[in-house]
């Protein structure tokens, strides 16, 4: 670490063409990177000025993700420049990295399951007294930091019992603790509820304030416009542009990110209520969700919202037979369907994209075929063999129809790029030829042309007669594509709204 | 067009990679059979090479079946003893004035192999007991009921139908050889091309994952050590047969070197990633080793020393390779 | 009266080799233990120099009688022998020893370097002195290792036409020397005359090898130690040769000298080995501190009766 | 608010239902100690529980060292041969006419563990060789080198200054045991207490994690096998102690019971979780079998049978302790 830093070298900034009116905190130039001499970024160039909220924005797989783990130091680069501060660096791990004022919220998150939330905050950096730990400050910093924050989080719980959402919370908690000049954050609000979101910008906010510079992606075009004040852009590993947020509009940073013109979504027709494809009744488990009864038609997409914790994914598992439940029928055409385990469901033809894509949706290891398929073996099988050729079509259709970026159906999908992971999951439950869809969180992590895509197909899917049940914390997107919306309050139904009566402030008066 | 192109010739280099630093290991097997060629002329003998296959057929075996466990992020330490309990009931059935067909015997060694699988299944697969733990547990009671049955003595004066299984041939191929091979190719099959493969690799891969495709988890876990057992009786009765007699101390630490075949053909401890075709390769490397070191005659204690080196440097090569990519 | 029932425990090496099991049988079939006049614990020390010295611990705070010992390791077991005999509990060794053999109460032993010296004489007189022999080892730095080991090299020394082509251990183990002699055979081109393993398991396991290679073991001499069923057999079938280690006599006589050890001179022996019961062994009065058993070499006249009496154990 | 309050006495219940759960294993030991308080009049004699201590401090320390490397999500095969190597060591400087200081052969026979295990943390941490297959190579090459600086011959006659390490006591109190509760007390502290604690733990819940965080990973993956190592190299000292001869086949196998002691304890070999104090309980469930059986005269086979059985049961009660909550 220390021989990274004397290894600094004065750089001329004119030089490499950048402007040093005002203070950078950090640049990057000629940034590339190779998987397997598959190159997954060419390019990679950004400029951050202290103070400033600057967008990174691209498709899913452009290569951010690489950039910025990069720029920590959590993988070396092929080529390229870096500059921090004025002087050229090249961190050979995370630890140099944070010595040198930058942190990093991961897309991908992994905290240590096993330990508390305090113990995760400081992690590598605990508070001691001489060689020892000293615990009790920890918990009492850590609970200070979620006071602070406005996150309710209990400081002393283990890592293992939060929601995904409350990991990404304590994450986001982690890394702004850290004080440092420069913040990263890959994604942050992927995971969590507007009103976290909401959280979050005034955390942002108030950094922004005191100088620090923070690079932000994210797929929410929403969140960009209303916190950032830079961007840059990023296609196929490549810089594409970058300037003020002030200078562009949403339509235009659309057409850069995807390369190509997106036609607008159009709206859901109005439908007719006709028959009840799948039908809940009575689900309740302990008080995580009490007494949920629902149902949803032909043709249908049944939107679920409800703030973090409501208890939409507890029940939508316990639905799919993928967790528990102490009573609860489920009715698919009205025939009673009896559920114990997801292959009961999907054999009755109901398919769930799970919340969690690392903890219950991909098998990591596993190639994009594999898990493609993976809902779906007897298709594809005879006698108990795989028939390669007919499995690999309908891969290679997958892949073409959600545009996957991936060097081979036969890579581990542990190496894709976080949305390109999530349209895999996606893609495993449609190749389940389901006639009811429930989908947690569908659009996690997907860029703007693939979201379009998977709307369109849910569009067709409930047209086709099938049931879609989706769950969203995005309200743009629950308000675009839900023909109705239940609303989830501490576990129990707080109310229902149709498409046209819903607005953002009924759902979250309804949710809160 | 350019792109697609672009991207079809980035596929071909990704599958590349993978192939090169999955091959390591072959690599590293090769070097060894090369040094190994040139060190003793006797190397290369038909008769040599007949020989190693004989000798690596057990470990073969038992290597094919702990792949299943591993793969599904397990492990099983009984083999050893469950080995020599099936030995000795296979003994049993074809000592003494009249003993029963040979295959019938096989199948019951068989079938005792599986009954100790079917209890490590239940353990794991049923009732959550670390892998570790439960198969520790059956190692030590294996044994025990083989010494309680056995009287801690051998059963001699097998039937010679029964050795055949152990020292015989077909058409120039020893008979433990030829069971070998087809566990081998049923399992390679079974692994590479059938639902059931798909199966074992998604449990190991990500449990909660595969459950939420529908997968029967339960069911996959615990026929992994199912099969595991009953390659193991299998195993065993091939041992007996060549040893002419059931030994009940047979088989002990069997288990170290068949979890090492395993482990140095790449697969990993925790699952869903590996092959049984570098099983094979491990399996090779191990028996080679034995094989080599006795050929040049090197004495024991050299024996000890060099054996540990080359299975580190073996593992340094493929790693080293994997590090390139 | 269970205070005046005479408690004996027996620690033996393992009770996973068939020599320590046909001596423990034969410790059970003692008159005494199977009448219920002596208790007697076999206590298995797996092998394992440790576990032994923790087996002595337990022995002596549970107050037995007396302690049979057949230790794992030479040196090693004098501390223990020590310990027992401080605490007032007469240690008899039998079959293999310790080092300080003074630590013992009494002891009764089969001579290991002489059962080297017959297993090499029988395998190097059957091929007239001169050619190439391999010896398979026991576990290196074991009792019977090294002292038959050492009968061994006296004999070779004797034989300057002997030339010993390889040495090495497969532990006792018969599937380990089965894989060790046919891997010598492929590296000498077949060229090997005789087979010297020290004991019969791997002596099996050579011989095994030796058809498997296709030399016929009537002109390629096979020989062990112990007198193992397996053994036995082979030896009747012509095919190799052994030398019986008396495991009735090691430890039946065992259990006689413990028992005089706390009864003295009122305990009369019960085992056939005795003179006193028309055996061999002279008994005299049971103070005597050494008593070695003979061994028996097995050959075609008298195998078929050892085998009789196996069957009948 | 309400939901605030809610939440946090959901976690304190999960929490609270975890520690319940993980005093399943005390509770399977005490049920264990009772029936054999029961069972044989002696038991429970000092006499005895001084020797069990003293039986258990040997795979005590072992398993204290385990208990290192397996939350580092790591394992150590390696153990038994490194224990018999340092204890040649220690022997060979306290033997015959003129002996060394005890102390000496004790640090030397600490220091030579300790290079062994830094060899495994080098081909672990630092060359990425599986753990698995890195110790055991080390097995087999330390156990080859044992016999070869031994000749394969004990090193005799050591001085009763050093066998007392093995044999003495202190206040009644045997020196093993001494030692052993030394060593447990530091290592509870340093795991419970000190950031290098946190650490360890980190390193075996989430290597990215932690790297992330900026611990030094490699070199606290390193530091569990030199811990180890050094501990190996004194329980071999100790052994040698008291089985007063420096033995070159001691300690075979040891390596399982070290694992086990660990793993019955419930520190999963997935690493991060677990506790040396958990491990005390697996040594003192391990050695309370062993000894309870003893005591019993139940005949080895049937030992075999009930050890397996009782092991298998203890961590049954553990989990379904677990599954309750
Ligand atoms: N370890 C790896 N091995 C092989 N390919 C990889 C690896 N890591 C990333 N890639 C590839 O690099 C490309 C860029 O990935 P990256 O994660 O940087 O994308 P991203 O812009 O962050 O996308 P997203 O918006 O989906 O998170 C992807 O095509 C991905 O498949
Ligand atoms: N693994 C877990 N362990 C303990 N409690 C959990 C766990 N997962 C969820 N909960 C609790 O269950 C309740 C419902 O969570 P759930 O994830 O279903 O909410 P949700 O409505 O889907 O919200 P979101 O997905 O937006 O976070 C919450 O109180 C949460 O704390
Ligand atoms: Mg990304
Ligand atoms: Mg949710």
């Amino acid at each position: 670490m220390q021989k990274a830093l004397e290894g600094r070298q004065v750089l001329d900034l004119s030089d490499a063409g950048f402007s040093v009116e005002q203070t950078v905190l950090l640049a990057a130039t000629d940034i590339s990177k190779s998987f397997n001499g598959v190159p997954a970024l060419l390019d990679g160039r950004i400029q951050l000025h202290a103070g400033s909220v600057h967008a990174l924005c691209g498709g899913n797989g452009a290569g951010k993700s690489t950039f910025l783990n990069i720029l920590m130091g959590l993988l070396r680069a092929d080529g390229g420049t870096m500059v921090r501060d004025g002087q050229v660096v090249s961190y050979a791990s995370a630890a140099e990295a944070l010595a040198d004022g930058i942190a990093i919220i991961t897309q991908e998150l992994s905290p240590v399951l096993d330990m508390t939330v305090a113990e995760n905050i400081y992690l590598g950096r605990e508070p001691r007294r001489g060689w020892f730990t000293d615990s009790a400050k920890m918990v009492a910093d850590a609970r200070a930091l979620f006071d602070r924050l406005k996150f309710k989080i209990d400081a002393t719980a283990v890592m293992r019992d939060l929601t995904v959402a409350q990991m990404q919370l304590v994450e986001i908690a982690k890394a702004i603790s850290r004080e440092s000049q420069v913040l990263i954050m890959d994604e942050p609000t992927s995971a969590i509820g507007e009103k976290e979101s909401e959280t979050l910008f005034e955390a942002i906010r108030s950094l922004q304030a005191q100088g620090v510079g923070i690079i932000y992606v994210s797929h929410r075009l929403t969140d960009i416009f209303s916190i950032a004040d830079s961007y840059t852009v990023f296609r196929d590993g490549r810089f594409v542009e970058s300037g003020a947020i002030a200078d562009i509009d949403r339509q235009r940073l659309i057409g850069l990110i995807v390369g190509r013109d997106l036609r607008d979504q159009e709206p859901r027709a109005e439908r007719e209520a006709t028959e009840a494809v799948i039908e809940a009744r009575n689900f309740s488990n302990g008080g995580v969700f009490t007494d949920i009864s629902l149902s949803v038609a032909k043709g249908e997409i049944l939107g679920l919202y409800g703030l973090m914790g409501a208890g939409r994914s507890e029940f939508a598992n316990a639905l799919y037979g993928n967790g528990p439940k102490q009573s609860g029928d489920v009715l698919l055409r009205g025939t009673q369907l009896i559920i114990k385990h997801p292959s009961d469901a999907l054999r009755a033809g109901i398919a769930m994209v799970t919340e969690d894509r690392k903890g219950n949706g991909l098998v990591l290891p596993a190639s994009v075929r594999d898990n493609i398929v993976m809902g779906a073996l007897k298709r594809f099988s005879s006698f108990g063999f795989m028939k390669a050729g007919e499995e690999n079509r309908a891969v290679d259709a997958q892949i073409e129809r959600f545009r996957v970026r991936t060097a081979s159906r036969d890579l581990a999908v542990q190496n894709l790029s976080g949305g390109n992971q999530q349209k895999v999951v996606f893609a495993r439950c449609i190749e389940t030829n389901p006639q009811v869809l429930i989908c947690d969180e569908p659009t996690r992590g997907i860029d703007e042309g693939a979201k379009r895509e998977i709307y369109a197909f849910l569009s067709d899917f409930a047209a086709r007669g099938n049931a879609v049940l989706m769950i969203s914390s995005e309200i743009p997107e629950i308000l675009a594509n839900a023909d109705r919306i239940i609303v989830f309050r501490s576990g129990r139904i707080a109310g229902e709204l149709t498409a046209a009566e819903a607005t953002q402030e009924a759902l979250v008066h309804l949710a809160s | 067009m350019v792109e697609l192109a672009q991207k079809s010739s980035e596929a071909r280099n990704a599958r590349f990679g993978r192939v090169v630093s999955r091959y390591g290991i072959v690599l590293a097997f090769l070097i060894l059979f090369v040094i190994l060629s040139f060190a003793h002329q006797n190397f290369l003998s038909t008769g040599n090479i007949t020989n190693v296959l004989r000798q690596v057929s057990i470990n073969g075996i038992l290597a094919v079946g702990m792949t299943f466990v591993i793969l599904t992020g397990g492990i099983d330490l009984s083999i050893g003893s469950v080995l020599a309990f099936a030995g000795i009931v296979a003994g049993a059935l074809v000592t003494g004035a009249d003993p029963s067909n040979p295959f019938l015997a096989v199948a019951a060694a068989i079938g005792v192999g599986a009954l100790f699988g079917a209890v490590n299944g239940l353990l794991v697969a049923r009732f959550k007991v670390t892998a570790f733990v439960a198969t520790l547990g059956m190692l030590s009671m294996a044994r025990g009921a083989t010494l309680l049955i056995s009287d801690g003595r051998p059963v001699p004066n097998l039937s010679a139908d029964f050795r055949w299984l152990g020292q015989g041939f077909v058409a120039g191929i020893p008979v433990p050889v030829i069971c070998f091979a087809l566990v081998f190719v049923i399992a390679w099959v079974v692994l590479r091309f059938t639902i059931y493969g798909r199966w074992i690799y998604a449990v190991g891969g990500n449990v909660r994952s595969a459950r939420t495709s529908g997968i029967p988890t339960r069911m996959v876990t615990f026929s992994a050590y199912l099969i595991m057992g009953a390659l193991a009786g299998f195993a065993g009765a091939i041992l007996t047969a060549r040893t002419t007699s059931a030994l009940p101390q047979a088989g002990l630490g069997y288990e170290l070197d068949a979890i090492a075949a395993v482990v140095i053909g790449g697969t990993s401890l925790v699952g869903g990633v590996g092959s049984v075709v570098f099983t094979l390769v491990g399996v090779l490397i191990i028996g080679v080793i034995g094989n080599g070191l006795d050929l040049l005659g090197v004495s024991s204690y050299y024996q000890q020393i060099v054996k540990g080196a080359i299975i580190v440097a073996a593992v340094l090569i493929d790693r080293s390779r994997n590090a390139q990519s | 009266n269970a205070q005046d029932k005479l408690r004996i425990a027996a620690i033996v090496q393992s009770l996973d080799t068939e020599f320590n099991v046909l001596w423990a049988n034969a410790a059970e079939a003692h008159p005494l233990v199977a009448d219920g006049t002596i208790e007697l614990t076999v206590l298995d020390g797996r092998m394992d120099p440790f576990n032994q010295s923790n087996q002595f611990d337990t022995a002596i705070n549970e107050g037995y009688d007396a302690i049979i010992f057949i230790p794992v390791d030479i040196n090693a077991g004098n501390d223990p022998v020590a310990r027992a005999m401080e605490a007032g509990v007469p240690v008899i060794g039998s079959n293999t020893l310790i080092s300080d053999t003074d630590l013992y109460h009494a002891f009764i032993s089969s001579d290991d370097v002489l059962a080297g010296e017959m297993l090499a004489r029988s395998v190097i007189e059957k091929i007239n002195g001169e050619g190439n022999v391999v010896i398979v080892e026991g576990m290196i730095g074991q009792s019977a290792q090294v002292q038959r080991l050492e009968g061994i090299q006296k004999v070779l020394a004797e034989y300057p036409n002997i030339n010993v082509l390889e040495t090495r251990t497969a532990n006792w183990s018969r599937a380990e020397a089965l894989t060790l002699v046919e891997n010598w055979l492929i590296s000498n081109g077949g060229d090997i005359q005789g087979v010297i393993a020290e004991n019969d398991e791997m002596a099996i396991g050579s011989l095994e090898a030796v058809k498997a290679y296709g030399l016929d073991p009537a002109t390629v001499p096979v020989a062990g130690v112990d007198g193992i069923t397996d053994a036995l057999l082979a030896v009747q079938r012509g095919e190799m040769m052994s030398t019986l280690q008396d495991a009735n006599a090691l430890a039946q006589g065992a259990i006689d000298l413990a028992a005089a050890a706390v009864q003295g001179d009122a305990y009369t022996p019960v085992a056939a080995v005795w003179d006193v019961n028309g055996g061999a062994l002279v008994w005299g009065g049971g103070t005597e501190k050494q008593y070695s058993v003979p061994w028996v070499p097995v050959t075609a006249d008298n195998v078929e009766e050892l085998l009789a009496l196996r069957d009948g154990a």
